[in-house]
């Protein structure tokens, strides 16, 4: 059975380690906030200026000047700082961050994304993913392998405009975990009850089976 | 001491005419220079270029400009939640140029600290790369960002001082502390002025140096885009 | 929150080897890594390469590292008022790289935040930009330099939490804020170690993601250079 | 007669404007700010991060935390604030310093300047000279016209390393005030009892003397 988008976002809590400062995307990767383990230390990074984010505000605690990247009210928590936008990508573009989670329309076997515009239709800007993508040595995708109308979006070649080169380094869908390696996409994890065929079906560009392939654990 | 003090917004927005280049702080409707986008609305300036990382919401921020077909052209990394924009944008009213926001700050910064241009790898290999000068350095490849030029820098602040010297609050502070001193004139509207020798030198975000005005705002209405809340136990 | 937070001085400096290269903060002997360079001095490595605004004076800060012979060469702006390293110099012992001093903070800044390299005005048409790519930008000529590679950055804050974050004070800060996560590895010494939480996070210079190792220094002579006073009236 | 170290700097103050800020050189540089008229508004930038700068302090007040670049205990005025290395030398950099008042070795006509290496004696480094002069768009240079042997310091072409190219637009020294222009060394003011042949004598590089020549009021 494929993963829900909650169940995506426990799996990847799996890929946060003790130690790291982590950037998380809109949508499915804010949920990742929510399963990490509390035995170790992590930090949250948001590009608009704040690290050590807390959890949402108690009603009647809001407070305006205090958000997220996707605009949401948010907390800190001790030991946070805030800071100008400049030094925000700073720590980005620096590789201060260890691990950026965000979402994609497209991932390329060579680890090209897309994630930011459809021509003609969505036009929103690429925000802070362009920045991300080319800066941090450690990026995990957050996707569904199809889209609605059951195409793959794992693919040969990105058909939309790019957001990043050879950047995506993991993967975690509704149906697999997926590494990008020089050859393509290996194979590392089904989701429980998904077969090596579905996966094999739902993915357009190359995939590497190698032996018996484990259903993940979440 | 130097005064940057300024009675009001009208004084302050004074010389801002048509066809300018404005730079605007703010992230979504955080931390956004409310008071003196109300008096732009006002003084109905035409074909303006606004930097800004996001153009506002309909009824609200950038978007009361937008409305009034004041805005010719938009630099923004994120232009979401904004009908009329897409609108004018997709009919052509409006020209628009999307950008990295993290390439939007730092042309920012090298506009303040007087640097030409800066080297960053976002957006190689991409649309955003497209006409740009590319260059290896280490074995990663970069794309060459010039420093924006711009007439205005409208700037919101929490508290301030006579002598220009700014504090921002939260993430409020996004763009604006770099965007003092990267245009002609800085304009600054804080929620407190104070007299000079009030603030503790130590932590001053923005030093009086990079800006010209600064005024008490009238009213800041901080509207909020996305009330996220968890329940109380 | 991770925790940045070592008990000694010696743990904070695990791993410093021969022939490494180091970041010093510090402008003459304010905001210098006092117990930081103690300790160097102690495990008597030898061979560095030193990146640092000044070379201190004879008989403290680096120059205690140069009386004991550690250092093969200074990367400094200004190394005056210190006759041991002069007589170094002028007798071959010690390579010396004489760089402006916004060089200096620029290039420190650049491998704190990941930029490969800046255009500078600096130097352009003197000994400093020989071998150097130059460039023109709207009229004016640049130089092109490269960000900072170093093994440890030895920082000195006033006041720190667990977390790493810090404040510094007066003009202490100098060059320290920008070497902090220029290294790969950036070890802070402060005068006040405070549990996570106790910073305002919005008073911190410096956030702790840029800080790998964090300790209390044991002690802090903080000696002053040019003692000028006036008479109370 | 040629003026003192002390008259320099007085009759240099009188090109500090109201609303200047104002970066300040070792040496006579540094005096300017005792005669800088008590009317008008001025703050003093000390590379080493601080803006706002005021006199010594009082004995016993001193704050090893608080210097200038020269090294020296200071004290802040209101509207101060401290920053670090990089922006402070953004500020010169980007131009928001409204004047640099420095010291030289040597001045050419073309306004080359030299004050920082004399090769095989004097190796201290340019610390922030070099920045300063390739930045601002107002250079005063403070300096005595001839060195000790009597030989001139304002020439046709430096002969010591540069700190700068074509940069230096006003010179003050003990026998006149000067300023750089594209045909050579201007004559604007006469020390008190100094003559045009004197002045000119003491000058290398080709000296513009346009009329009367006022004596300096100092």
């Amino acid at each position: 059975m494929s993963l829900t988008k909650q169940q995506i976002a426990q799996r990847i809590a799996k890929e946060v380690k003790d130690g790291y400062y982590v950037n998380l995307g809109i949508g499915i990767p804010t949920l990742v906030a929510n399963y990490v383990r509390e035995d170790i230390s992590v930090e949250f990074q948001s590009e608009n200026g704040v690290l050590g984010m807390g959890p949402f505000p108690f009603e009647g605690e809001e407070d305006a000047d205090i958000i997220n990247a996707g605009k949401q009210t948010i907390t800190t928590l001790p030991g946070a700082s805030f800071f100008d936008s400049s030094l925000s990508f700073g720590m980005i573009r620096g590789q201060h961050v260890d691990l950026t989670i965000l979402g994609a329309m497209e991932v390329a076997q060579n680890g090209d994304i897309a994630n930011w515009k459809i021509p003609g239709k969505m036009v929103k800007g690429m925000g802070g993913a362009m920045d991300l993508v080319s800066s941090a040595e450690n990026i995990i995708v957050a996707m569904m392998h199809t889209n609605r109308a059951g195409k793959s979006k794992l693919l040969k070649e990105c058909s939309l405009p790019l957001t990043g080169v050879q950047c995506v380094k993991k993967i975690v869908s509704n149906l697999a975990v997926l590494e990008v390696t020089p050859e393509g996409f290996l194979l590392l994890e089904r989701a429980p009850g998904v077969s090596v065929e579905e996966i094999q079906a739902a993915t357009e560009g190359k995939l590497i089976v190698n032996g018996d392939i484990p259903e993940m654990v979440v | 001491m130097i005064s940057k003090k300024v009675d009001s917004v009208s004084k302050a927005l004074e010389g801002v005419k048509d066809n300018m280049t404005f730079m605007l702080g703010g992230f979504g409707l955080c931390g956004i220079p409310e008071n003196s986008i109300a008096e732009l609305v006002k003084r109905n300036v035409k074909r303006l270029t606004c930097i800004s990382n996001n153009a506002g919401v309909d009824d609200f921020g950038l978007g009361l400009l937008l409305q009034k077909h004041q805005i010719k052209k938009m630099v923004s990394s994120y232009v979401g939640e904004n009908d009329e924009f897409e609108r004018q944008m997709l009919s052509g009213e409006l020209e628009v140029e999307l950008i990295p926001q993290g390439t939007l700050a730092e042309r920012c910064r090298a506009a303040q600290v007087g640097l030409p241009a800066v080297y960053t790898p976002a957006g190689f290999g991409t649309e955003v790369a497209e006409g740009k000068e590319t260059r290896e350095f280490d074995g990663k490849m970069y794309v060459l960002e010039h420093a924006f030029k711009a007439d205005f820098a409208f700037v919101k602040a929490w508290k301030g001082d006579e002598a220009g010297n700014l504090i921002f609050k939260g993430t409020a502070r996004n763009f604006n502390p770099i965007m003092c001193g990267a245009a002609k004139v800085t304009v600054v509207e804080v929620e407190e002025l104070l007299p000079a020798g009030e603030l503790d030198p130590n932590q001053i975000h923005i030093p009086g140096i990079f800006v010209q005005r600064i005024f008490q705002g009238e009213k800041f209405e901080k509207r909020i885009e996305q009330r996220t809340v968890r329940n109380k136990k």
